[in-house]
């Protein structure tokens, strides 16, 4: 044990109160510190969850006043690893933006990492709380943080997609506040064990609306399908690390947020159906929309839209086989998804409308990054020695268990498109010509140390699946056993 | 004591309504500006009224916090109508 | 006098959701950006507003022991709905603020702030 | 203390009063000017002595009281007058009856004003 | 009797106000009704027996949110429905 | 078209919150399982600390309070980023009309008064109705006043940041001196006192002080960089 | 701003921290000892941030002479502010609206800033006038029944009774 579970708070903030100060005293102190920070908080989660495997979740109580009265943390099995898996990609996402680009002035690098920073920190927060005030306060850290992000370019149309995200954000903090409000004016309480201890005193129409209520707010935040018009332009206009930092942390914090409020919330019959067609028509939607895509991180963000459909609807299967598919699949798209933004913003690094066809031949010129790319696209569609195959597979054995066949054949139907439109690129940076215009980039040694652990991970998983399957096994089982993390929080102090 | 708090309240009521009036009526925005300053000090005058009608003193404190605050915000407008901002 | 609380009640919930609604019609329909953050800025006032109600009681007092008030905790009004929403009036000044800056932005880039002039990007 | 009372209770009903009288002037008053007149005296004084009148009702409160009349008496003319400069700086006429006879003044104020803004 | 009035007439005003800030086409006087809006939901609070709460609100809405809405205006334009692009000179007129 | 739809979806959401808000009923104790009777007994059995919604803001309910700080934080930050030009002349604010001089002998009169009502408020946290947000907003409306008045006046920025930062640190290394003292994050680990003095309520006032200091520095900021933006 | 020499300076303080203190003592409403220490403590942080810029005399305004002029002064003002209200009254009520308004402007005497301000609050709250600008020691006034556009014939109606006892104050 090096720390207990707050301190993946306490010590982030203190770092991006410390930031403006130290910048003060030596510049490049903006940069390293968030570097120091999150290798940290990597290192923290790692020796946490290995003792969370072993011993049961550790329950932080704050303030010194035991969960229904004071606010608490949990470290569980499931919400450890998707923290270790956050603050992982976090420093992946830090090493690449180290020296991203180097014409950038002092002030905005300051504030770039700072927010980036508190977006982690916002995210890992929403994973850990277990008070859905709390919940809402690192939404809104995650959305402040998210929209300064989101126009952190000074072109024309980033500050556009961020007034966008912002509108969408601002209605889902309200739907938000409503649900909570509805939810305490019923059962006088705010911590999320002791609601879900008493939830069933509730009256059903008013858990319906509460739980519509929320599931709008969530919908806008995890990109779930009519409410995620915000998500493609904020993807394109964001600077390339930032998109990869939202399809990876962001979006897996919301899901998160979503399914404890179906898991262990609310016991409404019918919610895991919703979950299961609000996935599907998410899917179905977003890879065709992606399909007719000609700008190369729009097409990655529909793919990402996509790729959260399908979780859902792993979730929404209901069964510990779906949820351990839906985990494995959240891990595979965070690292895979990371990749393909990481090294696809190197492919279109200095064209300024980013289409599809400036990526043409590039292969010769930026090996290495090409062949990232193209590995990712390999395993984001789920051929057999990648990664995204094994979680593929899982979805689909677990579908089958439930005999949900019409849901197979989708799934394989979109599949289908999804390596049409992913060879697509693939065969156009191979198999064209460089155009005349095209100025290739050469990535720097952080970005390319960046993109290669996260290339072998992919390797990793694809031939060694079982290193990391007993871990999610682990994580399912706890996300399922909802009367354990009842009495696990009650009973903390 | 109870009727002429009535009273009082009552003649706080219809100031606030046209107050609004001319709020709504306007023509320019130093009208609306005259408007809103008025509201606020009735605004004051009534916390403190209902401080006392509610019997506690503490109360007070948010109509002190309005009569310092309320003269800044007509003079942002102010200043911004000079074409001074 | 239990009428006259119907009535406040009706009357407080009533218009508390009609000022949400008039703040989302105003957030979704109008073109000017800043008639939309003022939109949005009328549907924090109307949550705000149900948020504080709900926590309500009759005849209840300020959730302060000053002197005099130490024993009079039976009838004073819930504190919890009352922190939060100072938590989310702040929150939601604090949006408030990140919206206008991004619509000066805007109107640097656009010269205009009708959304259908700016939509480069699809809405 | 019954005198107190009785005090207090006059003070609040002027109070009141007055503070209507406040919002009717600027309802009837023909022009900023004259409504800036009519609402700075008149709810100035009605918030003045309502509060000084609640003060006399619970002695305790008096200096609370006292303090925030200062507040108010410091605090209104000065906002009233920055409102008039302002709507006088943007060339808004006042409504003036009697011929042209105070012209002069009026004219020189934007004579001033031109110059300051070349300058 | 006399809080039934009151209410009413505040619930009202709030709800006027709400309807002007979003119909009317002047922006200035827009933001200028937020700031009764602020101001009367202000005093509701304190009814409701939430002094902080009315506090907060006081502090923030009298001459916080009207200075930033202020400036926005300052910076951009002053009519809803204007669509000239270089009206800037026009802008200021009470 | 699109009118019609809205209208529609207003008129759904308007429903359901009417008949949602409607049914629950209005001052009756319908939480009556909840914690509210917990807070205010354990407010002044525990804590000594005459404002509920106080001990709830920075005790109880900590975390958010530390949350929320950092909320307003990153809006100043993303504030400075997203009105951050590269030709960035900090100073210069062209002014038309300088302010009457009855206005400026006003301010400057005031001033100190507006801030010492700050302080009082921010100080008076765990007694009176306000707190460290409130103080905070009430100083900064008061550097907003002299910003108005002067167009010379100058805030210096460095001088905030300091503030800003040093008072975040100190809020965050009082959670973690709890939770090297009495074991967790945020605890009250210093004596309380009785109730409705000054000093009472164990750390709950220097955090809502400090809470003070960060707010105050972080509105003046966030109203300085607004102020000066100009194109 | 200006350049202060050492004695001036502290007197300035002095004053300063002693108004504070009774403002704090307002706002507390209490003696207790805790409440006076945190005061003492709070109000000279403020006055010692605030000295060359906030402050506007010396400790010399608190000369005996000066504080009878002073009461003076605020009984002649109220009584100039309940005539000023009947005023409005008056002319608010009556159905006719019995106005004449104008603009007169008239000069004063007066030096300093603080004693201009203090002239103008006075003339906005007393019958009938506003004061609409002030520049330099010209005074523009927006009179609602103009007797007379004479600036002396003006200054004597409006302004006279405060100038007098400001003169000595000041």
């Amino acid at each position: 044990m090096v720390g207990t579970p707050v301190l993946f708070i306490a010590i982030p903030l203190l770092a991006a109160f410390l930031i403006p100060l130290l910048g003060m005293i030596w510049k490049e102190l903006v940069r390293i510190i968030p570097g120091l920070v999150l290798a940290y908080m990597l290192v923290l989660s790692v020796s946490l969850l290995s003792y969370v495997l072993e011993n049961g979740p550790i329950v932080e109580v704050l303030s010194g006043w035991a969960p229904p009265i004071g606010i608490n943390l949990v470290f569980s099995a499931f919400s450890g690893f998707l923290v270790t898996l956050m603050s992982f990609l976090g420093l992946i996402i830090w090493i690449y933006s180290y020296r991203f680009k180097r014409n950038v002035d002092f002030e905005p690098s300051k504030k770039y990492f700072i927010l980036l920073l508190m977006m982690i920190t916002g995210s890992i927060g929403i994973v850990l709380t277990g008070d859905i005030f709390n919940l809402f306060v690192f939404i809104e850290i995650v959305g402040i943080s998210g929209y300064a992000l989101a126009a952190f370019y000074m072109g024309r149309n980033s500050a556009e997609a961020s007034f966008k995200y912002l509108f969408m954000g601002s209605l889902a903090s309200a739907f938000l506040l409503l649900a909570i409000m509805i939810i305490y004016s019923q059962l006088g309480t705010l911590n999320m064990a002791d609601i879900a201890s008493k939830v069933h005193l509730m009256d059903p129409t008013y858990k319906v609306v509460a739980i519509i209520f929320f599931m709008a707010a969530i919908g806008i935040e995890a990109e779930i399908f009519p409410l995620n018009g915000w998500a493609p332009d904020v993807y394109t206009e964001a600077p390339g690390p930032v998109g990869a930092a939202f399809s990876g942390i962001v979006v897996k914090a919301a899901v998160y947020a979503a399914v404890r409020m179906v898991y262990t919330l609310f016991d409404v019959s019918g919610t895991y159906d919703f979950l299961l067609i609000m996935g599907l028509i998410t899917l179905i939607v977003a890879e065709t929309t992606a399909l007719r895509q000609d700008k190369l991180k729009r097409m990655l963000a529909f793919s990402s839209i996509g790729q959260m459909g399908l979780v859902l609807i792993a979730f929404g299967i209901g069964t510990l086989e779906g949820v351990f598919a839906a985990l494995f699949l959240m891990l595979n798209h965070a690292i895979t998804k990371s990749l393909l933004f990481l090294s696809g913003s190197y492919l279109v690094f200095n064209s300024k409308d980013k289409y599809i066809k400036e990526v043409n031949g590039l292969g010769k010129f930026m090996p290495i990054t090409s062949f990232l790319f193209a590995l990712g696209a390999f395993a984001i569609v789920g051929l057999p020695p990648f990664a995204g195959f094994w979680s593929k597979l899982s979805v689909l054995t677990a579908a089958a268990d439930s005999n949900l066949i019409l849901i197979i054949a989708l799934i394989l139907i979109v599949s289908v498109i999804e390596i049409v439109y992913y060879f697509r690129v693939v065969n156009r940076i191979y198999f064209f010509k460089k155009g005349e215009s095209v100025i290739p980039q050469r990535p720097t040694a952080h970005a390319l140390l960046a993109m290669i652990t996260l290339g072998a991970i992919i390797l990793i998983i694809g031939f060694y699946p079982d290193s990391i399957t007993g871990i999610l096994h682990k994580a399912s089982a706890d996300l399922m056993d909802k009367t354990k993390y009842i009495n696990d929080v009650l009973s903390a102090k | 004591m109870t009727y002429i708090l009535y009273i009082a309240m009552s003649f706080l009521i219809l100031g606030l309504i046209i107050s609004a009036i001319r709020f709504v009526k306007g023509p320019t925005a130093g009208d609306r500006t005259v408007a809103l300053d008025t509201l606020t000090t009735i605004g004051v005058a009534g916390l403190v009224l209902l401080a006392y009608v509610f019997g506690r003193f503490i109360y007070v404190d948010v109509a002190l916090v309005y009569a310092v605050l309320g003269f800044i915000g007509v003079i942002v407008i102010a200043r911004y109508l000079e074409g001074a901002l | 006098m239990d009428s006259l609380y119907k009535m406040i009640e009706y009357g407080i919930y009533s218009a508390a959701i009609l000022l949400i609604l008039v703040g989302l019609y105003g957030a979704l329909t109008k073109k000017s950006l800043i008639k939309i953050v003022i939109g949005l800025s009328i549907v924090d006032a109307g949550i705000h507003l149900l948020l504080v109600s709900i926590g309500y009681l009759k005849g209840g007092t300020a959730p302060i022991f000053s002197p005099g008030y130490e024993d009079k905790a039976d009838i004073m009004v819930d504190p919890i709905p009352q922190a939060l929403v100072l938590t989310a009036i702040v929150i939601g000044f604090a949006v408030t603020a990140v919206a206008l800056s991004l619509v000066i932005r805007l109107y640097r880039h656009h010269d205009t702030l009708q959304i259908d002039d700016i939509k480069n990007l699809k809405w | 203390m019954e005198i107190l009372e009785i005090i207090g209770g006059i003070l609040i009903l002027i109070g009141s009063a007055f503070l209507f009288l406040g919002a009717l002037g600027i309802l009837r008053m023909p022009d900023v000017y004259n409504r800036l007149q009519a609402g700075t005296k008149a709810t100035t004084l009605g918030a003045m002595s309502l509060i000084i009148g609640v003060g006399f009702l619970e002695p305790s409160w008096m200096m609370k009281s006292i303090i925030i009349v200062v507040f108010i008496a410091f605090s209104n003319p000065i906002s009233s007058h920055a409102l008039a400069r302002a709507m006088y700086k943007r060339k808004r006429y006042p409504i003036i009856k009697s011929e042209d006879k105070d012209m002069d003044a009026y004219i020189e104020v934007f004579q001033q004003e031109e110059e300051e803004v070349k300058s | 009797m006399i809080y039934l009035i009151l209410f009413a007439v505040l619930l009202l005003l709030m709800l006027a106000a709400a309807v002007y800030a979003t119909f009317q086409r002047d922006l200035l006087y827009a933001v200028i009704a937020t700031g009764v809006i602020s101001l009367v939901l202000s005093v509701i609070f304190y009814m409701l027996q939430a002094p902080d709460v009315a506090l907060t609100e006081a502090a923030i809405g009298v001459a916080l949110t009207t200075i930033i809405f202020i400036i926005t205006i300052r910076n951009t334009v002053r009519h809803e429905d204007e669509h000239d692009k270089h009206s800037r000179e026009k802008k200021i007129q009470p | 078209m699109k009118n019609t739809i809205v209208i529609l979806l207003l008129a759904t959401i308007g429903y359901y919150l009417g008949t949602i808000f409607f049914g629950i009923g209005f001052g009756d104790a319908h939480f009556a399982n909840g914690v509210k009777d917990t807070y205010l007994a354990l407010t002044t059995s525990e804590l000594k600390v005459a404002n509920t919604v106080t001990s709830i803001v920075v005790n109880f309910r900590g975390f958010d309070t530390l949350g929320e700080v950092t909320v307003l934080f990153l809006a100043a930050t993303a504030l400075g980023g997203i009105l951050y030009k590269k030709r960035h002349a900090v100073g210069e604010r062209t002014v038309l009309f300088p302010a009457s001089s009855i206005v400026k002998s006003g301010a400057k009169l005031i001033f100190p008064a507006i801030v010492l009502l700050g302080a009082y408020v921010f100080i008076h946290g765990h007694l009176s109705p306000g707190g460290g947000f409130q103080g905070g907003t009430i100083i900064a409306t008061g550097f907003l006043l002299m910003l108005l008045a002067y167009d010379n006046f100058s805030v210096n920025h460095n001088v905030l940041s300091f503030i800003e930062s040093f008072a975040g640190i100190f809020f965050v290394a009082f959670g973690l001196a709890g939770l090297l003292i009495s074991g967790t994050f945020l605890e009250n680990f210093m004596p309380v006192g009785t109730m409705n003095d000054l000093f009472s309520g164990g750390v709950i006032p220097i955090i809502y002080i400090l809470v003070g200091f960060k707010v105050a520095a972080e509105l003046t900021g966030v109203i300085y960089t607004v102020l000066h933006e100009k194109d | 701003m200006e350049n202060l020499t050492l004695s001036d300076k502290l007197s300035r303080f002095i004053l300063n921290w002693f108004f504070l203190m009774i403002v704090w003592i307002a706002f507390t409403s209490s003696f207790s000892g805790q409440e006076l220490i945190v005061g003492v403590i709070t109000t000279m942080v403020i006055s010692l941030l605030s000295i060359s810029m906030f402050t506007c005399c010396t400790l010399a305004i608190l000369s005996p002479i000066r504080i009878v002029y002073m009461l003076w002064y605020f009984v002649v003002f109220f009584v100039a502010l309940i005539q000023s209200n009947f005023d409005v009254a008056r002319r608010v009520l009556s159905p006719s609206l019995p106005i004449n308004p104008g603009i007169v402007k008239f000069k004063t005497k007066l030096t300093t800033n603080y004693s201009k301000m203090v002239l103008a609050n006075s003339i906005t709250l007393t019958p009938g006038t506003l004061t609409v600008d002030v520049i330099d020691d010209t005074f523009y006034i927006h009179w609602i029944d103009v007797k007379t556009t004479d600036p002396e014939k003006a200054f004597t109606e409006i302004a006279e009774s405060f100038e007098k006892i400001l003169l000595k104050i000041f």
